[in-house]
């Protein structure tokens, strides 16, 4: 593995006039590369060489160690006179931690979107009627964000409103195939959501849901183009 | 004790001066389990094999030479003499058949694997003690680099969310005090469609109330809807330059035309 | 264009049907490299993945990187379910001025310690039991305060004991991959002598030895979920 690191000059004193036989580069090199790990600052040669045994060119194992971490993940650098390992500058995007936090939809973009599902394509206006307070432009817009909802076409209505249509990814999210596939009133009153109970006074009810269902099998051309 | 006649050799001055030293000092030992597990050194053998019998003995005699020195013995010492008194009689008795419980060979052989246990953890304590350790032997990173932490937030909602969502829209409709009657409701989308149709033939003044779809003019709730959405509708229409607006006076009647200049 | 987009719930997406080309091998090498040297701390291959680009595997990363790094200076360590990068230890000579002083442990509080390490997960009385002594509140917090032990799930008998567990830092000090690379675990668990023996005779012995006998395998099972 380190047989292809030519000797540098300089290299002949150790071998020259030391008591004992320094330890080979390969160990020199391995002692080098566990100082510069565990060292909190950038380390000196004098420093090295001090607490290497004696005959070690520190100078000489630095260079095998740096010729090694070329093209690592982290590299041999130089800074002031002394010598640190440190991350490759490309790598630096990786010293960042991503942390993601769910929150759950505010009750009013949940409310929102379930309209546009269920009567997309649909604008603001009608939102509005539906819930029966204004939709905040805010919340519109985290929906657009989510990419839950987009722009459908305009409605031929004074002022020629912008409609809104769920998207794919909604459906991806909700696990739906299409939005037909939305539970209508019947079975939202079957799963206990909705009172089973007609509202006094109101024969719209159940003409309600009809249409409720009736509209969904339309709605899939929405998703053209 | 005659076990140092026994093995004479091998009892080295650190252990004659620690067979003395247990003698004064209790406090160095960490209960009677470790003061028996001490004094079966002495016995130097397995501890599977070791003899209870005689484990005993010796503890009963450092407890009679302690209360000579008129030590203070902890009651867990004192509960453990008699104990091992009471297992000491029993050891030496033939097996009474009528008594019940276990028998004096179970609680010597529970005693045995006690100490067998505590030596054990003892030995592996030491081996582990005796490991490479890390910040003695070993070293981690010393130039930490730090990782920011970046938030993200992900929204998230279930379809049960949303389906409970709708269904306390569609409640709320259902029980609202004021039920919108949509049956009476004439939308500006409506009038303006109506609007658009007829304004070509708007080329001089007219009132406003003509404009007012059929059958919407005699009930007063339909009349008031159709009036002001189509009121609405001719602001719109003014708005994009396609008609004009006039009324003489305060609630006098609204009159409306088509916009010429644009064809001039 | 949707049918692509019913991954399964759950996370192995990475393996699998990733959307973007993941890096070579190579290069995933170089990123847990660079992260694990950035790091004292070992870190989870689950921390080290949600860093990387989508499709790495970090796993085989720091398999490969484990290999690179055999006999060098300093070399890649496993410490539970995490990974860090530790000096070779027959080159602590040359860190002595990084030694980290430590109070010395009493003789109460290193038996302690193996035998929560040996026993876990083990209550306060069990260890009162093994060593014959009761078990000083010191003892304990001095562990706790090393971080070498900490709290495990409470026991599912009378009382409902909180019981003593080691902790990866734990591991990580005495160099040991996991609790099952104890020295000498399998041949005290031979000899029996990590068996809950009770005394003969007590009200519970009979019962209590048929459940030692299950629980041999298994400790985790005395425990709720």
């Amino acid at each position: 593995m380190s047989d292809d690191l030519q000797e540098p000059d300089g290299a002949e004193e150790n071998s020259t006039e030391s008591l004992f036989e320094a330890p080979p580069m390969g160990e020199q090199e391995r002692m080098v590369e566990a100082m510069l790990f565990a060292a909190s600052e950038p380390v000196s040669l004098r420093d090295m060489a001090a607490r290497m045994p004696h005959g070690c060119d520190a100078a000489e194992a630095v260079a095998h160690l740096r010729k090694r971490y070329e093209g690592r993940g982290v590299r041999v650098v130089r800074v002031g006179d002394a010598w640190a390992i440190r991350t490759a500058p490309d790598l630096g995007f990786l010293m960042q931690n991503e942390v993601t936090e769910t929150r759950k939809l505010s009750r009013a973009a949940i409310e929102t979107l379930a309209i546009i599902a269920y009567h997309q394509p649909v604008t603001r206006a009608e939102i509005e009627e539906i819930r029966g307070v204004s939709v905040s432009r805010g919340t519109i817009d985290q929906l657009l964000d989510l990419e839950w909802i987009r722009l459908g076409r305009r409605k031929m209505t004074p002022g020629r409103p912008v409609t809104f249509v769920v998207t794919p990814s909604f459906l991806d999210h909700f696990g739906l195939e299409s939005s037909r596939d939305l539970p209508g009133l019947k079975e939202l009153r079957a799963a206990g959501l909705l009172e089973n109970r007609p509202p006094p006074g109101s024969p719209l009810a159940a003409e309600d849901a009809d249409q409720a269902e009736g509209e969904a099998p339309g709605q899939s051309e929405l998703f053209e183009d | 004790m005659d076990e140092d006649s026994f093995t004479p050799d091998t009892m080295s001055v650190a252990d004659r001066l620690a067979a003395e030293a247990l003698i004064v000092d209790v406090d160095g030992f960490e209960g009677p389990l470790d003061l028996l597990l001490t004094l079966s050194r002495t016995q130097k053998v397995d501890l599977r094999k070791i003899s209870i019998l005689q484990l005993a003995q010796q503890y009963l005699a450092f407890v009679e030479k302690a209360k000579a020195l008129r030590l203070e013995l902890a009651a867990d010492y004192l509960v453990m003499a008699a104990w091992l008194a009471y297992l000491k009689s029993r050891l030496l008795l033939p097996p009474d058949p009528s008594e019940e419980g276990p028998s004096a060979e179970d609680l010597a052989a529970h005693l045995a694997f006690q100490l067998e246990r505590l030596q054990a953890m003892r030995d592996v304590a030491a081996r582990l003690m005796g490991r490479d350790r890390l910040g003695q032997n070993f070293f981690a990173r010393g130039e930490v680099e730090s990782v920011a932490r970046v938030k993200r937030i992900t929204w998230d909602a279930s379809l049960l969310d949303l389906m409970q969502g709708y269904a306390r829209i569609r409640t709320r409709d259902e029980f609202r005090p004021f039920v919108m009657d949509r049956e009476s409701v004439y939308t500006m989308e409506q009038a303006l469609e109506t609007m658009r149709g007829m304004i070509g033939f708007a080329g001089s003044w007219t009132d406003l109330t003509r404009y007012l779809p059929p059958g919407w003019d005699s009930d007063p709730k339909r009349r008031r809807s159709a009036t002001a959405a189509t009121f609405a509708a001719t602001l719109q229409l003014v708005k994009e330059g396609r008609l004009e607006l006039r009324q003489s006076e305060t609630f006098a009647p609204i009159e409306l035309r088509r916009r010429e200049e644009d064809e001039s």
